[in-house]
């Protein structure tokens, strides 16, 4: 893989855990192409075969329409929410399709409380060069975490 | 963590009725410990699974009943059974997986081993070890199996869900459900073979009651759920039907879809969004089905441990597990049925977006649980004020009312101060 | 965590006074369920913020008295209001952001909405909900909103700081400061206009008296922190006040900086660093400020919930907030005047650095309160020996005394034993 | 977290001996700081370390007895003390680095100073402080230093080990441990020179007891560690010894490797691995030592405080620290000899790969402990069944018996009803 | 932005979070160029305005005094810290002044304590490259934990 | 050092982590040369020379025998493990071997529970180019965490 590439790549990767934690939610669908695949998805359901996710999202419109219930509809104790993702391993390259997956941990904080791990797991990715750059055909984020703290309101 | 003062002399109810819920009722443990056992432990059926979560033969599932870790099994000649997931010998959680297929359960400290059933069928040594001709030790002459099986817990299935009972003289499960609640049961789970599409499961930070109670209250959906009211899956105004069991335990909210963003009186609330359009309408792609029989949603509130969705085209049943007093276990398994065509099991996974730790609708429902008991907990000398239709407890046909969360504290009064 | 058989019971003071305190007094859960009564909640004045916070109509700010979630607000005639929060419907803690501007609360669960003085001014479908020309549900007939307004507490400001009380029949917030130590609160809030610089949020986990113990303790400061003593902002031989309100739970520390570097008993103290200097000395770039009066610092201690904080050009408030026995919350509020030069807010900011959770001076107190509660949980049935300067409770002229520790625990025991 | 029901009033034993053991013994807060106060702070010898971890006058070890924090510290003389580290002024835990070494302690709060014997030396500006030819504050005239000093607790040491005691009373070590377990006590610490190999440490969420049981548990080796079992390092058809002092609280587990990997009787179990090789089989590279005197394990249990194990190379000492009633904290300290030679240095750091929070034999122990712990919680009012090899306590020439463990609950028994 | 500054600015970030974790304090001011500014900031008053820091320090001479501190004024419970950071994400390039950005998890443990989650938040940083290197004009440690537990002793 | 090193170092970095928190446990063999070094040790016994390890392995045989144990052998509570690993400090490069550095944390989440802080610490690496690729030939897990949570199974 060319050097400009991994670096891209590594840049689209911190930009999105950057984006996702500044609470500036528009940013997130940006990240996607078009029509593209988010999924929440529970190790458990991920290995054991079953298809419900805890999210799961088509298209950048989706994304959209999440971003507005965050933003309007969904009522939510508010927090701080913050990504710390290990660097992509690239699996593979199939004509331009980057085929990545990086480990994460999310630690959530809410007004007047103390720092806690929220919500670990890994990202595994498709990622494709687009006029404005590289974007996420896909994004499975499978999560470790058993139980969810309550609720899941932000993107992972 | 909050103090409490909170001890059970400290509850207090404002009269006979049940209008006005005492705080202490959610922030006591002693409280909590005593509601465990009467209705955990004894006199009530508790939901553990579905049959499809267990097709064959030695197919395992842990789980629990209130907060006592269970096994349910599928036996070789297909019958299920459920035991208490403590070994005989020294009291060890044996069962840490929790699904798989097993001939037999083996406990990890000195392989204890028993049937499916719970039968004790082998302890090793039990004769002694034989050394230079001697034989040394053993268990004591009088020691029988029979005697140090697991606990067995009764079990009972209808329509493919599978429920189990400490307690040996609990009644039929068709009589603890009622005739009444019993037919929503059958609408959902009528016979037709199941397919699991997965789970969610979430810790949430309230007392167990308060998820009951939410599904019980038909006032709140309209006013807390923006999507409900915008897109006229659920309001004030909808043809609605509110019905319980003679004892008020359980309970079926029963609500036809109807005008969708249509204004009026119930659309005057700020949670009402005019303008509000989906992007990609597919959350949304609702399609009848012909089982419905009318009513668009039915949420059924199976006291103590279970409540059974069915929102539009998702289906799905939600499993409270209490972790003391202030928090429990929100376990949702979601599924379809076998012979879904492809479509309506995308379309069921699609609507699985509403709900869940994370869903467009439900995940409004943790955070309120969660800031009631917040509430509570820092005024336990105080109640509630669940009077929206009156104080009485009645079945009623539409949703302004509070009488289901009446009822359900009608019958915990009847039972925690016998 | 650590057991404790600490029990209310256990409680034994060694004689009448109050100079050996019983580590019990720190440690026991009951206990501290009686102090937030006694202290928090009936018969004094908490502090909850400052005007400064909230300058326009509409603007509120969360905040706690005690354990409890309180929301202090501004009304359109410019007047402060405080009310708990927690909705009369059904209990939830309807306010989650700490800070905004609102004209009205509304509870998300079901839209109660009060005004910002806590009556209770909407409830949706009160009078029920029109369907098919018939009028369903809704609250009883007599139901009347003036029975359900949020819990009202009573408010008091003087020099732009804001209290509240949970009781209607506390006495007079000047009566209750006292005019010993009104005068030192009036001289550091005297009417000027107050510009907010930020806060710093920290969790203590030491029992909450632990800190008024620690700033009525002019004994530690000379030998805690290396600073004190070592720049002479506050040394055992510097010229000092002690002065205690009537009932000895409130106290003014008036010291005046003095032989800074000066050798001489207080420094043969190990903290004492002959040689130390700063690199980069605007640290400590202090300029006298005319309101000051001659004193340096004045640190005084409004019992139970705030300290007010003069070192030298940095003011702040300390807000206590109690959580369980075991921890309290502990919010700086760092503050300015309107009228400052930039030089000087400048100088307030960079003085900051000595306080506060990573202070070069106040970790220090963090870190040996967390330390005495290790101590006292792991000896219960021990006290305290607060006997510098005598076993009596008076004001001084001097720093070497515990007194003003012995005058809060002399109060201690009159409420408490009541 | 759950919550139990438990209270001391349920502690029911099914007869007067001790084979069924209540589950409420190790989840009741109430008995266990009984517990507390019965077994680690009067009565009882406690394990604190090993003199070579303090060779050198002044260095110390921070340590705890029971849930207490104590120091312990070598003399000038050589001597050794251990002081609990509550500093006699306010309480403060005043020692938190873990070792080093001193001249003297110092707490920070206020620079009371102590000798390493605990006598108090220095209370700063004890006379008062002279200002403007004025003395101001100080201690009481009464005040005497010797009325003042930290905690001493009683110290004994014997083979290069050291116990400490909160009781003055406390009976002699030797007639504590007894002579039957004292000759397994000094097979290991004949007085050779130790040298300290490093820690290990974990917290396990079970009761304190549970470790002690486990290791006096000859019945679970053979069938829990594979290793023990294919390897031949311990089956229940080795030769073996189990021994206890006059009151049973202390014991020793001796057994001779023999049998690896022949079939048999005790080898028909799952946990045998016929087919096992090591494709490194340095792990297992063992070489006999003179003074194991023939037996190739001794695993001594001293109630209640530390474990000493001697598996064929592998020798360390194991600290039990309880922390509440469901939690301990296991410190492990592996040591050799002084004249080990490299190679045998070498073998016993590979063996410790066996051991410890990671081995691949003992971190089954320490799962097993917490999935004892979970059974129980779940299920209060229920009791084990330790009946194998009958249900009397007596020394026993096997190891198909649970006698040691009756043993120490015929001890538990007599403390705790007394 | 030329791949050998990027390779360097990596290290930057992986030296400086190996440094303060290392518990040689003096390690730390050298990241740093003399004038300098390092300010560790509570994510309110960053997002409201608040002109207040935590700690605020213009100078190495203050990072010095600050390591001072550490070692011979500050009575403390001593503890390790481990600082895990995300890739760093480049902003913008101004004149050989590098504006990125990375989110961070600091982690405590006590003696014979468990780890936990002690603070997380954001640097925002300007670096430069001097004849030593790439160092640190400014660095921003925004964080989002709302409560500090106890204690900030060390540099974050 | 050379950048497509650079980008391999990173990438073996990623892919140990990937690895370890796969639940493949025959993966991670294959990260180390034939003859190498894992030692798993408490930052105590590592600063103050005590030699002694939680788990001290000499050989590729015995990570295979631990993979066996794991397996096989070692009763446990089954979890998942999730790794997050700064990115690797390049200490030096002496002939052809490099020496790295890298923090970590790693996340435990039981059946049924909350995600958890499991183990923090540092990885001291020695990595050498093998035809298969970059190889530890030694790596130390210097772990802060003073309690482990009762036991560690997976490998860190
Ligand atoms: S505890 Fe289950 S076999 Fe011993
Ligand atoms: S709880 Fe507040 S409106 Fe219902
Ligand atoms: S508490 Fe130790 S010197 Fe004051
Ligand atoms: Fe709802
Ligand atoms: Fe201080
Ligand atoms: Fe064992």
């Amino acid at each position: 893989m060319d050097l400009r590439d991994y670096v891209d790549l590594g840049q689209l990767y911190a930009g999105y855990a950057r984006a996702v934690d500044s609470g500036d939610w528009d940013l997130w669908p940006e990240f996607f192409t078009d029509v593209c695949t988010y999924r929440l998805v529970p190790r458990e359901n991920h290995e054991r075969g079953f298809p419900l996710a805890t999210l799961s999202f088509e298209s950048k419109g989706m994304l959209r329409d999440r971003v507005y219930g965050i933003r309007e509809t969904l009522f939510h104790d508010p927090y701080y929410q913050r990504h710390v993702v290990g660097a992509p391993v690239v699996r593979q390259v199939v004509d331009g399709r980057i085929h990545s997956e990086a480990n994460y941990a999310v630690f959530r904080t809410k007004l007047s409380e103390l720092s806690t791990v929220f919500n670990v797991g890994r990202y595994v990715d498709e990622v494709v060069r687009t006029p404005a750059g590289l974007r996420f055909a896909s994004r499975l984020c499978i999560y470790d975490s058993e139980l969810i703290p309550n609720s899941i309101i932000y993107p992972i | 963590m909050r103090e409490t003062t909170t001890v059970p002399e400290d509850l207090r109810w404002e009269s006979d009725g049940t209008s006005r819920i005492p705080f202490a009722a959610y922030t006591s443990a002693a409280l909590h410990a005593k509601e465990l056992e009467r209705f955990f432990y004894t006199g009530h059926w508790c939901y553990v699974g579905l049959e499809a979560e267990i097709p064959n033969p030695g197919d395992f599932k842990r789980t629990a009943v209130g907060e006592r870790s269970v096994v349910m099994a599928r036996e070789r000649d297909g019958s299920i059974r459920v035991v208490e997931n403590v070994c005989a010998h020294r009291g060890m959680q044996f069962c840490r997986a929790r699904h798989g297929n097993r001939a037999e359960f083996v406990c990890p400290y000195h392989q204890w081993t028993y049937a499916l059933n719970g039968d004790l069928i082998g302890v090793p040594f039990k004769r002694g070890v034989r050394q230079d001709g001697r034989v040394n030790g053993g268990m004591p002459a009088d020691f029988r199996n029979e005697d140090h099986a697991l606990t067995k817990l009764r079990v009972a299935t209808r329509g493919g869900v599978v429920f189990a009972s400490f307690d040996a003289l609990v009644e039929p499960l068709e009589d603890y459900i009622g005739p009444t609640v019993l037919r929503y049961f059958d609408r959902l789970f009528d016979g037709r073979a199941l397919r699991i599409l997965g789970y969610n499961r979430q810790r949430i930070p309230g007392n167990w009651k308060l998820m009951q109670e939410n599904i019980k209250d038909p006032y709140h959906p309209g006013l807390l759920h923006t999507w409900f009211v915008t897109f006229g899956l659920w309001r004030a105004d909808n043809r609605a039907e509110l019905k319980m069991d003679a004892r008020f335990r359980h309970a079926a909210m029963i609500s036809t879809r109807g005008n969708a963003g249509k204004a009026g009186e119930v659309s005057a609330v700020s949670s009402f969004k005019d303008q509000m359009t989906l992007e990609d309408p597919r959350f949304l792609d609702i399609v009848p089905e012909d089982w419905w029989g009318g009513p668009t949603a039915v949420m059924t509130t199976l006291f103590p441990s279970v409540i059974l969705q069915q929102q539009v085209n998702s289906v799905s049943t939600r499993h409270i597990q209490p972790r003391g007093h202030g928090a429990f276990d929100f376990v949702w398994t979601h599924f379809g049925f076998a012979d879904d065509s492809p479509d309506m099991l995308q379309r069921r996974l699609r609507q699985a977006n509403l709900f869940g730790p994370a869903g467009f609708v439900s995940a409004d429902d943790g955070e309120v649980i969660e800031l009631s008991q917040e509430g509570f907990e820092q005024k336990p000398f105080h109640r509630t004020l669940a009077e929206l239709g009156g104080r009485d407890v009645a079945d009623a046909d539409h949703m302004v009312t509070e009488t289901l969360i009446r009822g359900m504290y009608r019958y915990w009064r009847e039972v925690m101060e016998a």
